[in-house]
């Protein structure tokens, strides 16, 4: 260890909100021109921390201390003023206002915008290009990818020329390509000196880029270690405090009869062809998983055999009968009918009603389940209740409370409530997005295995992801997504992560 | 129809058209900061009441006027708290500062000037008159500029003009200015603001009382130019008329302006032609006054379409839930 | 947990705002020179003192059930109906078409007819709106204060032209036939001491049952659960297989078919005719009621008697005191929603960090209590924790 | 002690109630004695005031405002003992005194006025809401123009559907505006609060107003041409020296009782002119002789004068 004063020094940090004790006597300190991972499971805390560390929240108690002197934090300015930059889990822009405005919003210099905006303009350029961050500084942050948006937020703290960098969950929704572009960045602004934070639940990218990492549990820190000297295994006990299965063992799939014929698909959205004749099949028993890089057309995939949008033409037929893609049958509630669950890619604004309790949730879309009736006009809350606590129970979902609003579980949590909903229903075809985004490593373990399950069960599933290892861990067929199309299909031992990147990026091996 | 008419009736039009444009513009400034606004009627009512009886006391419409802007600005701030502060909710907030107006003013009067809740008629200095433009006069004979000139841009009270080029100064301070792109940017996600270090409940307040003063301006223009003296509830809707032509204009200055002209265009229309005969058919009264209405239905069914609101607006901005 | 019990949340915070709001009306009562506790004692008394102010008080809140439920069945939907002016207008227009045109045999059939053809006529006004809404995206806000000018254009039309009794300068109709005159309260409760004259009438039971019935719509029934979940995210609500058209049309017609019926309270059940602006701002209230009562039908009806009450022991007021004028009882109103409705967190924030804080000393002094098994430690340890206060 | 009550439009609204206060006042003055009133705040009050009245023993109860009517009729008979009077209604109960003004009567002189000090030859009308009795005004005071001029021209406009009709001086003031650009140079006023908007233009302009009700002559001196008197005050100063001693009945006031007039006073005798003076005073005569029949439009809903 150097003797130099740590960049960072947090001392017995506390902090609740209302009942609930998100950080309890939180004490790190992190050396200068270092990585400094934190992870930990989903509510542990880690984004409050963080979140006082940058002003946001005020600690109820607890002090900071930056490059060795003591720095009262009250708000967000004065984080700024210490050189402290934060790109937030969820990300903080203005939808509709373009990069450049998003960038300077706050660090305008003048009470003019020109000026600022012209400034700002150059300065990206010359960021963008010297990190490999390309962004155009005139598009609206609504129509960016979320791997863009993520750009902007480390643009808009480049701008503000942080020193110490935190980034909250940064690659939960980034490609394994543009995971390693933001690692390298990181990589470079350590070497400039900077002083970095992240948090993941990707033990990998701890591995990978940290120099130390701490671990957070139920609200308190419960170890820091130099990352040479552990391992993810390790670190997953220290998180879940039990022992993880990080790699998913199953058996090979025993594929039965075609359940799902999907033939030249067309959906076109806002006037833009997302999908342009999608044809595939899934058979009873296994997996196909859909890898591509996010805003290939996987989304639509989902919502149009979901049924949240109507296509513009081709055939998809269910056990062999033919569905209706644009009628009045072509909903929800039918495609339900006809059992096919979702497991959508956002659950937060897709999954799940927010304000509604957890019991609510769970018969959310399936509210016209007989059994959740008790006569011709009323519903049986009782009934889902009881069946909730039972799902709950299973699913491990905590707290196991049915009366709390989906918004007060932890993300891990929320999806395991939208995975026990529509797994329970034991669909013949499941539609799964991105079901482990954002979920910590006991979380994910514990989704994975419930997917395998159904499939031995031999049902069809169709998996969604931007997670390779994901994708390779658990599909029997992988078939690659770019533009709309179907770049070809894989086996899983057939192939490795550079062909499937080269197939994302839209090459195929002739073609490379 | 023939040429005058129309003059007639499109500078009816720019009268009608003003105290809308001016609440619409306030309604403007405080809900892209996201704060919703229904309480632009009490606002201007106060206001209306404020200016007249300050104007009747001190003989001058300038001192009305100040009245007229600080009576509104208070209903702002209370608007403010109730909202920002305490987050409260702003729809509330708005009807009980309706309320509050139309109740508060007539007191008030009442128990000052004892004439029913109404103020002494205003004369002279204590009125804003209608101003003649350089010239107007002059070219008045010039065909077609002429009278365009003369009996439509020029001869209204300086309110008029002010109200006009609060438009072009409202798009710059929105969209040429720091304090524009913040105020837009708390109205869409505060949260982001915050984060960027600026204080959300600081450009809000601001926001709101930016809308105080123009509702004080459309008072008093009400009350000390358009009529002289308050008259219970004499704002008559037009608050909520101005609050659709602001989501008719979808929160943009330009359009707003557009909007509310064309509220006073239908208006102006409506009163002019009120008796019309087909035949030995007469078309009853009551379907001419309703006819602005049905037909800004129309209109927005037809070509103005779906309007979002700023997408924090409404909400109060809470940190910890 | 809750930061709070449900009864300080339900009775202690809002009672406290209201106490807040006539304290400043004193202020007010004060400042035009009359008593305020004097006032006071008048409006409760005048409330609520007897039967004559009970027939007053709930024959106002009939009224504000009805729109109160409107608004909030359309708050659930996340649709804000401006437009129950109007709609309540047209409900009028129903009840005075049926109890005019049909002769009825019995008050109970027509009072069953009334119900229907004011809604189906509320409804309908609300329809376009509704429509335009789902359909094309028209703003529901200005849609429905424009139909608010229409209706009123459309009334004044018919009263004075269609409805009018030949040689009568009234704009209104005829008096309704005796047959549909509905019970009063002096009927179905005289021994309750409501006389003759009291103005509450059975519809206040038709009221009652609206609340019943919202209830049961809206957490109990499927429909209920889909506007809510619709008005919470639409997005959320596709994904479920909701159609946001129909939900947007069902919520607007339900609670445009609740405002007209109130019609059968202020028409049917007390004036009796059709008069020109019959509604008279109720279906305003209605918004304040609905946004305070929290869209639930409980705190509608509570907020609707608080309406009530503010309505009658405004009335007596002033006519106790000359002094004050009808614009003085507006006031009071005013602060009543401007408290109970939009300032409540500045009564409820302190409560919360009260409570919490008692809460915390409960589970310090159930820890410490912890060892030697004594079950009521923590509630010892509350009254302790107050007396700190 | 005797009672009055006041219609929804409020005790100062500058005319018709306003004049029933001011009778009151005139009396309670003359005799030192107190009246109770009451202003309503809605419909549903109208009999909770009068049962108030007459239960708190107030005798006799004046009521101004045709709306009363079907109310009265309910009531009356259940307070045998007390006597009402009823303004602008006609209500056939043995304790009840009816009032009703000939204000087409009135209205006609105020037209033929208007019409004579016209140069333009076009004159102008404002009232509040289209109702019969506001139409009633119109019509008469287009008669009486058409009278003294019969190629005048009538410009006659409605302000409003909703009550704001009564309380809007600025669209008042608007339609008056839009009469005068269309040549009006009188405008008559009978729209409550909305008036002082008409008559605020009216002056602006340079033209002459109208008042209604009670004498409205003083708000503009010089340009307010006259005002038509519908003496309310007089009826409720008659009614509260009466006192119990009412006799029920119909009491139709017309010109000949001078229930309705025209007002002449120091603000605007230099505007009307003997000859003027002269016409007026014949036509008024030859109303009371039932030389002129000026039609009334209560009678069939139709006016024989085309208004625009
Ligand atoms: N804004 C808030 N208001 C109230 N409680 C909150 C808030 N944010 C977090 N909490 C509470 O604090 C706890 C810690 O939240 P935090 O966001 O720090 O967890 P986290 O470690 O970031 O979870 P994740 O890994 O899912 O991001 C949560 O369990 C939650 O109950
Ligand atoms: N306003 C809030 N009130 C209560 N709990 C909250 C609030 N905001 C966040 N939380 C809780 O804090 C914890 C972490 O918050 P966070 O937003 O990080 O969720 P998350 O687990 O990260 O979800 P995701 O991974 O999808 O972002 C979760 O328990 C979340 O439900
Ligand atoms: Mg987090
Ligand atoms: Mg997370």
């Amino acid at each position: 260890m150097t003797n130099t004063p740590p960049a960072i020094e947090l001392r017995g940090i506390s902090k609740a909100f209302g009942p609930v004790q998100a950080n309890k006597d939180i004490s790190i300190s992190v050396q200068p021109g270092t990585i400094h991972g934190i992870v930990g499971e989903n509510g542990a805390g880690k984004s409050t921390l963080m979140s006082i560390l940058y002003g946001f929240y005020k600690a109820d108690k607890g002090e900071i201390c930056i490059n060795g002197q003591l720095t009262p934090i009250p708000d967000s300015q004065a984080a700024i003023r210490a050189g402290i930059g934060m790109v937030h889990q969820h990300f903080k822009l203005v939808e509709n206002f373009t990069v450049v405005e998003n960038v300077i919003l706050g660090a305008e210099d003048g009470a003019m915008l020109q000026p600022s905006i012209s400034k700002a303009r150059k300065l990206l350029t010359d960021l963008a290009a010297e990190y490999g961050l390309e962004v155009n500084p005139d598009t609206r942050i609504e129509d960016l990818s979320v791997g863009h948006q993520q750009r902007v937020e480390i643009l808009k703290q480049l701008y503000r020329q942080a020193e110490i960098l935190i980034l909250d969950e940064p690659t939960g929704v980034l490609t394994p390509a543009e995971a390693d572009q933001l690692f390298r960045i990181l990589e470079r602004l350590k070497e400039e000196g900077k002083t970095i934070i992240l948090i993941t639940h990707k033990l990998r990218e701890i591995m990978e880029v940290t120099d130390t990492v701490s671990v957070m549990r139920r609200g308190q820190m419960t170890a820091t270690v130099k990352t040479s000297d552990t391992s993810p295994a390790e670190l997953a006990e220290l998180m879940v405090g039990r022992k993880v299965l990080l790699r998913v063992d199953k058996a090979p799939a025993k594929p039965g009869k075609t359940v799902l014929e999907v033939d030249n698909l067309r959906v076109r959205d806002h006037g833009v062809d997302k999908l342009k004749g999608i044809s595939f099949q899934i058979r009873a028993g296994e997996i196909l998983g859909i890898a591509g890089v996010a805003g290939n057309g996987q989304s639509e995939l989902l919502e149009v055999l979901g049924g949240m949008i109507p296509a513009q033409g081709g055939t998809v037929r269910m056990n062999g009968d033919e569905i209706d893609l644009t009628g009045a049958k072509s909903d929800g509630q039918s495609r339900r009918a006809r059992g096919i669950a979702h497991v959508p890619e956002d659950r937060q604004s897709e999954g799940l009603i927010m304000p509604y309790e957890a019991w609510e949730n769970m018969a959310f879309g399936y509210h016209h389940d007989p059994a959740y009736q008790a006569n011709r006009f009323l519903m049986n809350n009782a009934a889902i209740k009881a069946d909730t606590a039972k799902k709950m129970e299973r699913y491990d979902v905590r707290p196991r409370n049915p009366r709390l609003p989906a918004r007060n579980f932890s993300g891990g949590n929320q999806q395991k409530i939208v995975v026990a909903r529509e797994m329970e229903r034991n669909p013949d075809l499941l539609l799964v997005g991105q079901p482990t985004r954002g979920v910590d490593i006991g979380a994910i373990e514990f989704i994975h295995r419930q997917i395998i399950a159904l499939r031995d069960q031999g049902k069809a599933i169709l998996l969604v992801s931007v997670e390779l290892d994901e994708i390779m861990g658990l599909s029997d067929r992988i078939a690659v997504m770019f533009d709309g199309k179907i770049m070809g299909e894989r086996l899983p031992d057939q192939t490795d992560e550079n062909e499937l990147g080269l197939m994302m990026a839209g090459m195929t091996k002739g073609a490379a | 129809m023939d040429f005058l008419t129309i003059l007639q009736i499109l500078d009816s039009t720019v009268r009608l058209a003003t105290p809308l444009l001016l609440a619409c513009l306030a309604g403007l400034f405080s809900e892209r900061s996201g704060i919703f606004d229904i309480g632009l009627e009490g606002k201007m009512l106060a206001a209306a009441f404020a200016s007249a009886s300050i104007a009747f006391v001190t003989g001058s419409a300038w001192a009305g006027l100040a009245a007229g802007i600080g009576a509104s600005m208070i209903l702002a701030l209370l608007h403010g708290v109730a909202s920002i502060t305490f987050r409260g909710n702003q729809l509330i907030s708005g009807v009980a500062i309706n309320f509050l107006a139309a109740g508060l003013s007539v007191v008030i009067a009442q128990t000052a000037f004892r004439q029913g809740g109404r103020t002494p008629a205003l004369t002279g200095n204590a009125r804003f008159t209608e101003i003649t433009l350089p010239f107007a006069d002059a070219v008045a004979d010039v065909p077609v500029i002429g009278p365009i000139y003369a009996n439509l841009i020029s001869g209204h009270s300086i309110l008029v003009y002010v109200a006009l080029l609060i438009v072009p100064l409202t798009w710059w301070v929105l969209f040429r200015t720091r304090f524009g792109l913040r105020l837009r940017a708390v109205g869409e996600n505060p949260a982001a603001v915050d984060t960027a270090g600026i204080s959300v409940v600081g450009l809000r307040y601001a926001a709101v009382l930016i809308c105080g003063v123009l509702c004080g301006i459309a008072g008093a223009y009400l009350a000390t130019s358009l009529s002289a003296g308050f008259v219970k509830d004499m704002s008559a809707g037009r608050g909520f008329i101005a609050l659709a032509a602001l989501i008719f204009s979808k929160w943009r200055p330009w359009y707003a302006l557009m909007a509310c002209l064309l509220f006073g265009l239908l208006d102006a229309v409506g009163n002019r032609y009120q008796n019309i005969q087909l035949g030995d058919f007469v078309i009853p009264v009551q379907f001419m006054q309703a006819l602005p209405y049905i037909l800004t239905v129309i209109i927005l069914a037809g070509f103005v379409g779906r309007a979002i609101p700023p997408r924090a607006g409404g909400e109060p901005y809470v940190k910890e839930r | 947990m809750d930061k709070m019990p449900k009864w300080a949340d339900v009775i202690l915070i809002p009672l406290i705002s209201v106490i807040l709001a006539l304290l400043v009306s004193g202020l007010v009562v004060i400042f035009i020179g009359e008593s305020p506790i004097e006032a006071m004692q008048i409006m409760v008394r005048g409330a609520f003192g007897n039967a004559y102010g009970w027939g007053y008080t709930l024959f106002y809140t009939t009224n504000f059930i009805f729109t109160g439920l409107a608004v909030a069945v359309a708050f659930h939907a996340k649709m804000f109906n401006i437009g129950g002016e109007g709609q309540a207008a047209l409900g009028g227009l129903g009840v005075a078409i049926i109890c005019l045109t049909i002769p009825w045999p019995h008050w109970s059939v027509a009072l069953l007819a009334a119900v229907i053809g004011s809604a189906v006529l509320g409804a309908a006004w609300a329809a376009i709106p509704a429509y335009l809404q789902a359909k094309r995206g028209s703003h529901i806000v200005i849609t429905t204060i424009m139909f608010n000018f229409i209706a009123s254009a459309l009334l004044v039309y018919l009263l004075v032209n269609v409805f009018r009794v030949p040689g009568s300068m009234a704009p209104e109709t005829a008096r309704f036939p005796e047959a549909v005159h509905l019970p009063n309260a002096s009927q179905f409760a005289g021994f309750l001491g409501f006389r003759p004259s009291t103005p509450l009438n059975v519809s206040f039971f038709v009221a009652l049952l609206a609340c019943v019935f919202v209830w049961l719509l809206i957490w109990r029934t499927r429909l209920g659960y889909e506007i809510r979940a619709f008005g919470h995210s639409e997005t959320a609500a596709v994904y479920a297989g909701i159609h946001p058209v129909k939900i947007v049309m069902i919520s607007m017609l339900i609670s445009g078919g609740l405002a007209g019926m109130m019609a059968t309270n202020s028409v049917m059940g007390e004036a009796e005719r059709l008069v020109i602006d019959n509604v008279q701002g109720a279906g305003f209230v209605g918004i304040a009621v609905a946004l305070m009562g929290r869209s639930h039908p409980v705190g509608v009806f509570l907020a609707a008697l608080l309406f009530g009450a503010l309505y009658q022991g405004g009335a007596e007021l002033e006519f106790e005191m000359p002094a004050v004028s009808r614009e003085m009882i507006v006031v009071i109103q005013a602060l009543v929603i401007l408290f109970t409705g939009a300032l409540d967190n500045m009564v409820r924030m302190p409560m919360e960090a009260f409570f919490l804080a008692r809460h915390r000393r409960q589970e310090a002094a159930a820890a410490a209590a912890a060892p030697n098994p004594k079950p009521d430690a923590a509630h010892t340890g509350a009254p302790a924790a107050q007396r700190e206060e | 002690e005797p009672a009055l009550v006041f219609d929804l439009g409020g005790k100062f609204d500058r005319s018709f109630n306003e004049a029933a206060f001011n009778g009151a006042e005139m009396w309670a003055e003359e005799t030192g004695e107190t009246y109770r009133e009451i202003e309503l705040q809605n419909d549903a009050q109208r009999e909770q005031a009068l049962r108030r009245l007459a239960e708190a023993g107030s005798n006799p109860i004046v009521m101004a405002g045709f709306a009363f009517g079907s109310t009265l009729d309910v009531i009356a008979p259940e307070y045998p003992d007390t006597s009402f009077v009823i303004i602008d209604a006609e209500v056939d109960q043995p304790n009840v005194q009816s009032i009703i003004f000939q204000e087409h009567e009135g209205s006609y002189l105020v037209g033929m006025l208007a019409a004579m000090a016209s140069e333009s030859g076009t004159v102008g009308f404002v009232g509040g809401m289209d109702i019969p009795l506001i139409s009633r005004f119109a019509c008469g005071y287009a008669q009486g123009a058409v009278a003294a001029n019969p190629d005048a021209t009538v410009l006659a406009n409605m302000t409003g559907t909703t009550p704001a009709a009564w309380n809007d001086p600025v669209r008042g003031g608007e339609l008056a505006r839009g009469q005068i650009e269309r040549g009006a140079d009188v405008i008559y006023a009978a729209a409550g609060g909305t008036g002082i908007g008409v008559l605020q233009a009216a002056a602006d302009a340079g033209v002459f107003g109208i008042g209604v009700d009670s004498n409205q002559n003083y708000l503009h001196p010089g340009s307010m041409l006259t005002s038509m008197l519908k003496r309310v005050d007089v009826a409720v100063y008659n009614a509260f020296t009466a006192g119990e001693e009412i006799e029920p009945g119909l009491m139709v006031l017309g010109l000949a009782e001078e229930g309705v007039g025209y007002a002449l006073d120091e603000y605007n005798e230099e505007l009307i002119t003997e000859e003027m003076m002269a016409a007026v005073d014949e036509a008024r005569a030859a109303i009371i002789a039932g030389e002129i029949e000026v039609h009334d439009i209560y009678e069939d809903s139709t006016c024989p004068v085309q208004m625009q």
